[in-house]
């Protein structure tokens, strides 16, 4: 007895251990300050704010074309989403219709573009997770797209391509075809990642079953995107509140099972296929020629009101608030921000889990630093 | 309705700018004194924006029943989306009532956001039914000094770091949230920057360098 | 000359002393070579594996790429930090390299080389001696006073430590066999097959095992990048950090040796000069090593552990059993 | 059980392949013909309308001239500020003669912020490297506008 009144006595210290702004898993400048007790994780509290750039306060003095290069900043690994988003918000407002070739261009280039972010995705997950080589493949591919992007709209990661009311410019000749030789090689690349990770023993051993959570939790902390889906809950914008012409195209809303991290990459990996179903179909039914820019006033008012709208962006809801007092500015400009949001249960999850879990679960709710500070 | 239409016509087209947005938007269904010109003939309502208008009605209709008619401010459509303005002390246990009512079931957050305005601060909330499709934009406002509100934390955990934020760039206390800190800002910061009055030199006590403010 | 090849059994007087110093050095500078184009083969196979090209710039096709970066470790800033354990600071790479080094007295890397310790119980002697290096990581880890480093230095003590007991398992089968626990005895005793092929569990416990052992991927937890940052080497700088990896590259030599003696009949081979066979058998062993860390992702740290408990000890065991059983019969 | 094989099976399979790397300042990239670099300019097409300073985000652009003696508006300043240019290209989307135009000059770096306030002479310069590397696109250009 007395043995194990000694052993009860022993004492371990808890330590704070400060997981960033530096650090190579945090994505960003984001710090994680963490308390462990030997490698479990008592509690821990995000802190963010380092990127902070201020832009729905910098937008109030912008005319809304100039918003549109700042949205490119937000979630700069889905930088067409964030443009489309914005412009897809002023046209509501404005009851504007977009012509027929621009919506197409938009969405194989919106897709492309998620396919991109989703690609980067799981090249840093399985960089977090140990594994090197994925990292480097998906840039390869990644590439491809950038590249596409480059042609169309002369840059690599900040586009501003869409315009309220259409696109920028029309695809170069040619361009098209381009995608249309894509979309096979990707299917291929697609197949290799499931045979080079889906099956590996280590990673499902370090992903199944980690950062478990419930629809009713992820719907209470209005989480959304494949955080949301991973859970089994079927919700998606593109389905449930369809936004451009995303009612025209057949695809599947791939759903979790056990809401833990495996699934979170899993349906990354299935989304990439059922983007490609969708360029595959816009490819098809895009119009040959015909206006990419819509009738638009050249100084862009929106009648005073509020107004909100939302898309599935590579994240999760991506939503644009504007208040407008009638005037050529924004009176107030607020960004839903996806990464933001999904990034509020992280303290629940990490409770209780090994350290080397955090950096699993933080992975995999996908944050993109620039947007959840934007 | 009912109310909005004489508290618009009676409002000054300054202090009413920015909040009633559907109806101004649809520039008609409620043509505001001193508005509509004469020479043009106000276009036909736009359904969405009635539609909106009769749900937001139906709304009002549940909140006031539950909690008496001074619970509501106001009821209309921003853009095409049903609106209700809720006074403060009834926020919290509206918001609530809102979410577990078998009618409404608003369960779902898509965005929450503050606006300042220059007599009062306006708390927006865009709530979501994912299983009945309702998708509601739920208003309430504090007075710009002294401004806080009740908190939403406890009924959508999901808006803890939105409140956050609307404490940090607008200054709205939010009674009753678990960890009201700054989030984007600096703990020392001084000021709310998405205020409008706010000035980047006036509040901020920045070394003078040569004899000027940087 | 003759007593020269047979300096192991002449009494120690100047001659041979001086002998084996020279034989020291030269194993050194051997053993220094074979590192620094280890990194540099690694980072090619690495580079070509995903796409990449590797080192290309310094010397021709990057050869020289190696020198240069020990050339920078070298002529950096030794960083002490200030509320760092001063004195273990300092000791900690010193005791993880020496016995790194030491372990390559007793790897026969070819018939007629003239520097190995013909030591009775070179296997033995082997394990004891790379168990040192644990004391080194951990101290060093220690010592740090840095939060990183000390949970990479816990993690790898108690990785190496529950990983030793199944490398010295499996290696108890090819003693067994080889009825003997001179690695030279245990090459000679190779002659008729290999002991992978009789051995194959416990060559694939070796195998996972001596990963362990070394820190590589996916038991490369201890300096888990994305994790722990560094782990146990996150504070050091300059020649103390190069010497953190030269001992872990030095070990990956020692180590693919130490397969190749046991398990790939060393020196062993047909029509080829004993050291290139050998050479190519390590050569294999290591390039396995790449391969697998360009495929793996990390363990968890209670994986590992009950890895080795559950998984890999009682097939060691299992291993040792028919292998006792068969040598008594047969 | 064994489904990391496969995956070794994949990696091994990508160590014979064409590489991707590019042997940066030895090969220079192929940039597309809307690439955004950094500016160019032309002083002889401006006519001072101010709209690329108006339209900026950033407001990095500063402009300034005055007319000549056949009263035609001639440009005496023009600087870009690239210490916050964000090459958004709104500029040349407003631009009404072309006188504001992307290059494919990419690579910027500068030991202080002074050398990022770049005036007009290099921006002509800069138009001048781009017709030079780009003969046909120049060509293209002009034959655009005989048209």
């Amino acid at each position: 007895m007395a043995l194990l009144d000694e052993a009860n006595q022993v004492r371990t210290e808890e330590m704070l251990l400060n997981v960033g702004p530096q650090h190579p898993s945090t994505h960003g400048v984001f710090r994680l300050l963490v308390k462990i007790s030997g490698e479990t994780i008592l509690d821990a509290d995000p802190v963010i704010g380092y990127l902070h750039r201020g832009t729905e306060k910098l937008a109030e003095d912008l005319q809304y074309t100039q918003i549109i290069p700042y949205t490119d900043r937000l979630d700069y690994l889905a930088a067409m989403l964030n443009n489309y988003a914005f412009c897809h918000t002023v046209e509501e407002a404005l009851d504007i219709q977009v012509p027929e070739r621009a919506e197409y261009l938009r969405v194989i280039l919106m897709e492309m573009q998620r396919i991109a972010s989703h690609l980067l995705f799981i090249g840093t997950y399985l960089l977090d997770l140990g594994a090197m080589s994925p990292f480097l493949y998906v840039f390869q591919e990644r590439e491809r797209i950038v590249q596409l992007f480059n042609e169309i709209s002369g840059a690599r990661m900040t586009y501003n391509f869409m315009r309220i009311g259409g696109v920028k410019y029309d695809a170069p000749p040619g361009w098209l075809d381009k995608v249309r030789a894509f979309v096979p090689f990707m299917r291929e690349k697609i197949k290799m990642y499931d045979s080079l990770i889906t099956g590996n023993e280590i990673f499902l051993d370090r992903t199944r079953g980690v950062g478990v959570y419930d629809a009713e939790t992820a719907l209470a902390y209005g989480m959304s995107g494949i955080n949301l889906r991973s859970t089994g809950f079927d919700w998606d914008l593109r389905r449930k509140k369809p936004y451009s012409i995303y009612d025209r195209f057949d695809f599947a809303v791939p759903l979790g099972q056990h809401g833990d991290c495996f699934d979170r990459y899993y349906l990354h990996l299935l989304e990439m296929g059922e983007s490609l179903k969708i360029v595959e179909q816009a490819l098809e039914q895009i119009p040959d020629t015909g206006p990419v820019l819509g009738k638009v006033p050249r100084l862009i008012r929106i009648p005073a009101g509020e107004y909100y709208s939302g898309i599935e962006g590579a994240r999760g809801e991506l939503g644009f608030f504007i208040v407008s007092d009638g005037k050529d500015k924004p009176y107030r400009l607020k960004i839903r921000k996806p990464s933001f949001v999904n990034l509020q249960l992280l303290p629940q999850l990490l409770r209780g889990q090994n350290i080397a879990n955090l950096i699993a679960i933080l992975g995999a709710v996908d944050i993109v630093l620039g947007e959840v500070d934007a | 309705m009912s109310e909005e239409q004489p508290q618009q016509s009676a409002a000054p087209a300054k202090a009413a700018r920015g909040q009633e947005g559907g109806g101004k938007a649809a520039a008609g269904a409620a043509p505001a004194a001193g508005r509509a010109a004469a020479n043009k003939q106000p276009p036909a309502p736009d359904p969405r924006v009635l539609a909106a208008k009769e749900q937001a009605e139906r709304l009002h209709q549940a909140v006031a029943d539950r909690f008496g008619p001074e619970a509501v401010l106001e009821s209309g459509a921003a853009h095409h989306k049903p609106m209700l303005r809720i006074a403060r002390e009834r926020w919290l246990d509206a918001v609530n009532y809102l979410r577990t009512h078998p009618d409404w079931r608003l369960n779902y957050v898509e965005c929450m956001a503050g606006t300042d305005y220059e007599d009062r601060i306006e708390v927006v909330l865009f709530v979501q039914s994912t299983e009945l499709g309702h998708f509601v934009c739920l208003k309430t406002q504090t007075p710009r000094d002294e401004a806080w509100l009740p908190s939403l934390v406890s009924v959508y955990p999901g808006v803890n770091w939105e409140e956050r934020e609307i404490y940090d760039l607008l200054g709205v206390d939010f009674r009753g949230h678990p960890d009201l800190r700054r989030i984007m800002l600096d703990d020392d910061f001084v000021g709310h920057p998405l205020r409008k009055d706010y000035s980047v030199w006036a509040e901020t006590e920045r070394p003078l360098v040569d004899g000027q403010r940087p | 000359m003759d007593w020269l090849w047979q300096w192991h059994n002449v009494g120690l007087t100047w001659l041979p002393f001086l002998g084996m110093v020279i034989g020291a050095v030269i194993v050194l500078l051997i053993g220094l070579g074979v590192v620094t184009y280890e990194i540099y083969f690694e980072r090619k196979v690495l580079g070509w594996m995903q796409g990449r090209i590797g080192p290309n710039r310094v010397g021709p096709l990057g050869l020289f790429q190696s020198f240069a970066d020990i050339l920078k470790l070298l002529i950096k800033e030794d960083v002490v930090p200030e509320k760092a354990d001063r004195s273990l600071f300092l000791l900690a790479p010193v005791i993880a390299f020496i016995p790194s080094f030491m372990v390559l007295a007793v790897i026969p890397f070819s018939r007629t080389h003239v520097f190995t310790a013909n030591l009775s119980i070179g296997a033995l002697y082997y394990l004891a001696l790379s168990a040192i290096t644990i004391h080194g990581v951990m101290l060093g880890g220690w010592a740090s006073n840095n939060k990183y480093a000390l949970i990479g230095g816990m993690r790898s003590a108690a990785q190496m430590l529950s990983y030793e007991i199944p490398l010295g398992l499996s290696l108890v089968g090819v003693v067994l066999m080889a009825g003997s626990l001179n690695l030279n005895d245990i090459v000679a005793a190779q002659r008729t097959w290999w002991f992978v092929i009789p051995q194959i569990l416990g060559f694939l416990v070796f195998l996972v095992a001596a990963t362990a052992e070394l820190n590589r991927t996916p038991f490369d937890l201890p300096e888990a990048e994305s994790e722990l940052v560094a782990g146990y080497h996150v504070e050091y700088t300059g020649f103390r950090f190069a010497f953190f990896m030269l001992t872990e590259y030095l070990y990956m030599f020692a180590m693919a040796g130490l397969a190749a003696t046991l398990f790939l009949g060393g020196w062993l081979g047909p029509w080829l000069p004993g050291w290139l066979w050998f050479a190519i058998k390590v050569a294999a062993f290591i390039f396995f090593q790449f391969w697998l860390r360009a495929t793996m992702p990390r363990l968890r740290v209670d994986q590992l552990m009950s890895f080795s408990w559950k998984v890999l000890l009682p097939v060691a065991l299992l291993n040792l059993v028919i292998t006792a059983v068969v040598k008594a019969w047969v | 059980m064994f489904g990391f094989l496969k995956g070794m099976s994949v990696t091994l399979s990508q160590l014979p392949k064409k590489k991707v790397t590019l042997q940066y300042p030895d090969v220079r990239p192929e940039w597309p013909e809307r690439f955004r670099g950094v500016h160019r300019f032309i002083p002889e097409l401006c006519i001072n309308c101010n709209q690329c300073a108006r339209i900026c985000p950033t407001d990095c652009i500063s402009l300034g001239g005055e007319r000549d003696a056949n009263k035609k508006m001639r440009i005496d300043t023009f600087d870009i500020n690239f210490d916050i240019c964000i090459l958004c290209d709104l500029c040349t989307e407003v631009c009404p003669t072309e006188a504001i135009l992307m290059s494919d000059t990419f690579e910027m770096a500068a030991e202080t912020r002074d050398n990022f306030y770049l005036d007009m002479n290099w921006l002509y310069e800069n138009q001048l490297r781009y017709e030079q590397n780009h003969p046909e696109r120049a060509q293209a250009a002009t034959a655009g506008d005989d048209a």
